[in-house]
């Protein structure tokens, strides 16, 4: 335990020498995976951008309560709204999560594609929900980066995915199959720190997230050491009506997501891994581990005695997305009613 | 015994010292109420506001109680020295906080005044008057993410309690 | 000096007043020490020395239960809640004034202490620390009631052998063994302390006053009787207008002059000033209904 | 700010790169610590809050508070500290109450005296500082009184609490315990810890009268009003002999802050005690105003030990076997219940 604390630190420095020294197997290390995914995503990017043959201008109109009738000329198929933000003021950069792209949410880093109506969407509009499932969703793709980076080279981490939680439910989570050796751990309150520790890292670098749409073909040789990313590429593939996928990346991390995510990291304020719940004992996958976890941007700060509420909640573990949504109507129709009572009971 | 203005109220001696003895600090609160009633929102000095604030609420206590309640009436016949007032008194502002049982005005402080004293301001105004709002109060909707986060956390309470009892 | 020297006496807390007069304390001053506050027993006995043979005698005719019973009707039928139960008007938390209370109670179940108001003439029945087994009754008016919760008083004031005498009674002091109302009435005054400088007739009552029976329901009879008062000076400006007094002949003891000076004094509009106010019907009515059921158990 | 840290972080690779330090990890995490980021402004408690939400945290703490102290009227059974039997010359630990104000009591002989009535509310023994960590004679107990509100307090100031397991108190103050008197943190204390017709030594902050003259401070008489004085009504007149010393002698009574500062009633005796509201009633007054917090111990009188011979130690407990009435009386003191006195 002791002696991870280093490792955990320089993961990167520390793989050329390990590496070398280990036995040579036909399963690459995680650094090393995370290494190839990355230049294989930059690869295609390059290649999606020179696929631009000449700059063309279009012109983006911001639509919303300030700034009334500000339009931009930008560069069609580079520009994107982040970069419209920086010609408006700080407060559209820092502020903004999401674009609203005629009627679509947008990430604000990903680039656009014709002239169009441009909204920025921040944490505190009036219905900020498409804003907070971005919001869960990049922190849950955080801590699937975490969990993958943090343990060391000798045990296996393999992730699964995200799964969509509400944020009602009061945690995100990303599910990860640990390595056979691993059965007996469980991971102390100390562990979770210095995992959090690791996010708060990545926070500091404060690093943008990246979009792409890919063919599944390529999906599939990102994510070919992963059995269950491959099965998921397929699936989406499938669904999609153009047939591509979309693949994100912040830092070296690469993960498939549907999106949209958020625009950098450094917009959580409070982070904290707060449990490892074991899911599964044996599923198609291997024995599932859950980690949850709970953040908050730096646009809602919260008062240290409501954070400790919330963190103590977050440890519960947190209900698979399909129950809870079946609940999710139920509960706001008697949300009135129960409270009422619990009144009349403090009354009585 | 000298003690400050703070501590002599918190010590129950409610009304403050003010002009040149009670007389005229009657005369003085008199003027103002009169022009409160009159416009419904008045700028003075934040002391002042603030003793004619618990006039302001009991008059209208009084004038509740119907013009033909004779304390009423010699109060406001006192405390309204435009007569005319008198009226609006008892057909505008009574029967408009006549579901509400106290609590009818609002007070806000505003910046300090930027001639002679600088003294501290604030702004006196009977709720529900004819003039836009001066504050809209910002509080986040139920939507936001803390607020969600926090309204999963009162669901859970609740269902923990209905569990338990 | 005045014509008449009072012996105002009055409990130990305020007896630290430079009040004038009291000569006859000296005589109890050689008891020592522990009943010092109490002197005002031992000089009524040596005033009603004569009168205290004479009581036991008078105590024994059956017409005493009947003057209870007919004050405990009254105290049933006429909403009266004693003043002292009210609390004052400042920061204090309620359960201090709600304990008080529940021993006030509990004094009352033991001492029936009848419906009252400053004007009335009552007797007080107490024990002598300094004579033992025997029993002090005084007859006066009640002129003051003051003081809130256990410690609340009132004074009773006669003229006795041309000398006026007042007495501060604790009202929930256990040393009192009886209070009798002799006349139930009410003056146009709340506070008669006026009296001392009125002519001695109008504080002068006959120490074996009968008990005069006063109805049980309505209105507490008024007294609208109005003193004609002592040359000046006097021992307060009662024509000003700050006591509002009622019951004075000031006709027949001010100039025009005196009058019209007085007057500067005015502060009318002080009934205006809507923060003096402090209303207590609704507290009165809560304690109203506590002390009923509490009483009546 | 953020480029420092990021700074900080490539430092401490560095380091790590060149020396290769794998043994030293408590170093290393040590830097590692101060790499998290952390709130710089702050925020009031409900500023990004919806009303409803705000409300709903009002009541859940009031309730949980009331709960939590609840609670400690049963402390676990698990491991209660070893309580020990009572001996000349100990320590007990002392109460924190609010002054309510005063009212009379009459004794069996009829004399009357005022008495304070002093309320315990929600006092806890919060800490428990070893005679080793204190000041090497004796062992500390930390004890708090009357429950606050914890929003608008900092989170550092929390910590005792959070560690006793009860809601933050408006006032803690410190008592010093012989070595079998300590008791657990987190138990509660009640009026019923003081006795009728023991004595007590009552401490508070007396009430501020501000910068005050020698006459009002020290009671000096000041100088006549007339007879040829200049502008000397209320000074104090001279200071001191001047020639052979020529100094005025410290300690000279002069002008200067009046109240406001702590005073100490030594010696007043408890007259009576009310279990269900904890209730004192000391004899005479006690410094402060109304509703100030005051401290409450045993007497430290030598003249009066004999009158605290055996209290309740190292306090009452209510879960104990005691069966307490509402109400305990001093021997002497008059009962509303008994009928009028009479000497015979």
């Amino acid at each position: 335990m002791a002696c991870r604390a280093p490792c955990l630190l320089l993961p990167w420095r520390l793989m050329s020498s390990t590496a070398a020294s280990r036995p040579v197997t036909h399963h690459p290390s995680t650094p090393e995976i995370q290494k190839l995914r990355n230049e294989m995503f930059s690869k295609e990017k390059a290649r999606q951008q020179s696929l631009i043959p000449r700059i063309e201008k279009i012109e983006v109109q911001l639509v919303g309560d300030a700034d009334l009738g500000t339009m931009f000329i930008m560069n069609k198929g580079l520009s994107t709204p982040y970069s419209c933000a920086r010609h408006l003021s700080e407060w559209y950069t820092d502020n903004s999560v999401l674009a609203l792209v005629n009627g679509e949410v947008w990430d604000m880093n990903r680039p656009l594609t014709q002239s169009c109506e441009i909204k920025f969407l921040t944490f505190k509009d009036q219905d900020p929900e498409e804003v907070n499932k971005a919001y869960w969703r990049s922190c849950a793709m955080m801590l699937g980066y975490v969990v993958e980076t943090a343990f060391k080279e000798e045990f296996s981490v393999e992730l699964l995915q995200s799964p969509e939680v509400p944020v009602v439910s009061g945690a995100f989570c990303y599910d990860v199959v640990l390595d056979s050796q691993l059965n007996s751990w469980k991971p102390t309150q100390e562990n979770l720190q210095s995992f959090t520790k690791e996010v708060n890292k990545l926070i500091h670098q404060n690093l943008p997230f990246e979009a792409l749409d890919v063919e599944p073909k390529v999906a599939l040789d990102i994510f070919q050491h992963s059995r269950c990313k491959k099965a998921q590429v397929e699936e989406k593939a499938s669904g999609s009506p153009q047939g591509t996928v979309r693949v994100y990346r912040f830092g070296e991390f690469v993960d498939l997501s549907d999106g949209p995510h958020i625009s950098r990291t450094g917009l959580c304020s409070l982070y904290e891994v707060t449990a490892a719940h074991i899911l599964e004992q044996q599923g198609p996958w291997g024995r599932v581990h859950r980690f949850q976890g709970l953040s908050l941007p730096r646009q809602l700060r919260v008062f240290y005695h409501i954070w400790e509420r919330l963190r103590r909640r977050a440890r519960n573990p947190v209900e698979d997305t399909d129950s809870r949504k079946a609940e999710d109507p139920s509960e706001g129709l008697t949300t009135p009613d129960s409270s009422s009572e619990t009144q009349q009971q403090s009354e009585r | 015994m000298r003690l400050s203005l703070v501590s002599l109220i918190s010590h129950g001696r409610v009304g403050r010292r003010m002009g040149l003895g009670p007389e005229s600090r009657l005369n003085l609160l008199r003027g103002l109420l009169t022009g409160l009633v009159r416009h419904e929102r008045i700028e003075t000095t934040w002391a002042r506001a603030d003793e004619v604030r618990f006039y302001a609420e009991k008059i209208i206590d009084y004038a509740k109680k119907g013009d033909t309640d004779q304390k009423a009436m010699k109060l406001a016949n006192y405390w309204l020295t435009e007569k005319d007032l008198i009226h609006k008194l008892f057909k505008v502002l009574a029967p408009r906080f006549s579901k509400q049982a106290s609590h009818y005005t609002h007070m806000y402080q505003i910046p300090n005044r930027k001639t002679l004293d600088r003294a501290k301001m604030a702004v006196l105004e009977y709720k529900g008057n004819p003039f836009p709002p001066l504050i809209t109060r910002k509080c986040d909707s139920e939507k936001t993410l803390l607020n969600q986060l926090l309204q999963g956390y009162r669901l859970d309470m609740v269902q923990k309690k209905n569990a338990t009892s | 000096m005045r014509t008449e020297s009072h012996a105002a006496v009055t409990d130990m807390a305020a007896s630290r007043r430079p009040l004038v007069a009291v000569c006859i304390a000296l005589r109890s001053s050689e008891r020592t020490s522990a009943f010092l506050g109490d002197r005002f027993f031992s000089t009524t006995t040596s005033f009603h020395s004569p009168a205290e043979d004479e009581q036991p005698r008078k105590f024994t005719p059956p017409t005493k239960p009947v003057i209870v019973d007919k004050t405990q009707t009254e105290v049933t039928q006429r909403k009266f809640l004693s003043p002292e139960f009210i609390p004052p008007r400042q920061r204090t938390v309620s359960v201090k004034f709600s304990i008080e209370r529940k021993d006030m109670i509990q004094r009352r179940k033991m001492l029936n202490i009848p419906e009252f108001y400053p004007g009335c003439i009552l007797a007080a029945t107490t024990s002598d620390p300094n004579a033992n087994g025997k029993l002090n009754r005084f007859v006066g008016i009640c002129i003051e009631r003051s003081g809130k919760g256990l410690g609340a008083t009132f004074t009773l004031r006669n003229v006795i052998e041309g000398q006026g005498v007042e007495i501060c009674f604790e009202l929930y002091n256990p040393r009192i063994q009886r209070i009798e109302v002799l006349k139930l009435e009410k003056r146009l005054d709340d506070n008669l302390t006026y009296l001392r400088d009125a002519l001695p007739e109008y504080s002068t009552f006959d120490v074996n006053l009968k008990a005069v029976p006063s109805p049980a329901t309505g209105e507490v009879p008024m007294n609208l009787l109005k003193v004609i008062m002592k040359p000046k000076p006097w021992s307060k400006r009662w024509e000003r207008p700050k006591f509002k007094i009622q019951g004075i002949r000031f006709d027949l003891c001010l100039t025009e002059e005196q009058k019209k000076e007085a007057m500067k004094w005015d502060q009318s509009w002080q009934e205006f000033d809507l923060m003096k106010e402090y209303d207590t019907s609704k507290i009165e009515e809560e304690i109203w209904q506590e002390v009923k059921q509490e009483v009546g158990k | 700010m953020a480029h420092l840290r990021i700074r900080l972080i490539r430092i401490t690779c560095s380091l790590l790169k060149s020396t290769n330090v794998l043994g030293d990890h408590a170093a290393t995490r040590s830097s590692c610590l101060q790499l998290t980021r952390n709130i710089n402004s702050s925020t009031w408690w409900e500023e990004h809050l919806s009303e409803e939400n705000s409300k709903f945290l009002r009541r859940l703490t009031a309730e949980e508070f009331r709960q939590q102290t609840a609670s400690k009227e049963c402390p676990l059974k698990d491991e209660p500290w070893p309580r020990h039997t009572w001996q000349p010359g100990n320590a007990r630990v002392g109460l924190i109450a609010v002054k309510l104000g005063m009212m009379p009591v009459w004794t069996k002989t009829g004399e009357k005296h005022a008495v304070t009535m002093l309320q315990v509310q929600d006092c806890h023994v919060l800490k428990y500082v070893a005679k080793e960590d204190y000041d090497g004679k004796v062992a500390a107990l930390y004890v708090g009184g009357k429950n606050v509100s914890p929003f608008h307090r900092t989170e550092d100031s929390m910590e005792i609490f959070r560690n006793a397991g009860v809601p933050p108190k408006q006032k803690i103050s410190i008592f010093r315990v012989s070595d079998n008197a300590i008791l657990k943190p987190g138990t509660p204390l009640y009026a019923a810890h003081f006795r009728p017709g023991q004595y007590v030594d009552v401490t508070a902050k007396t009430i501020g009268k501000g910068f005050q003259g020698v006459m009002k401070r020290w009671g000096f008489s000041g100088q006549p009003a007339s007879h040829g004085q200049t502008k000397t009504h209320r000074r104090p007149g001279a200071s001191g002999p001047g020639g052979d010393p020529a100094r005025v002698f410290p300690g000279k009574k002069m002008p200067g802050q009046m109240g406001n500062v702590y005073n100490t009633a030594y010696g007043l005796k408890v007259w009576r005690v009310n279990t269900k509201h904890n209730i004192i009633y000391v004899n005479g007054s006690v410094p402060g105003h109304r509703n100030c917090l005051v401290k409450v111990t045993d007497t430290r009188l030598p003249t009066r030990t004999e009158n605290n011979q055996n209290p309740p130690f190292p306090t009452y407990f209510k879960d104990g076997e005691e069966n307490l009435p509402e109400d305990l009386y001093d021997d002497e003191m008059f009962q509303f219940t008994e009928p009028s006195i009479t000497y015979s």
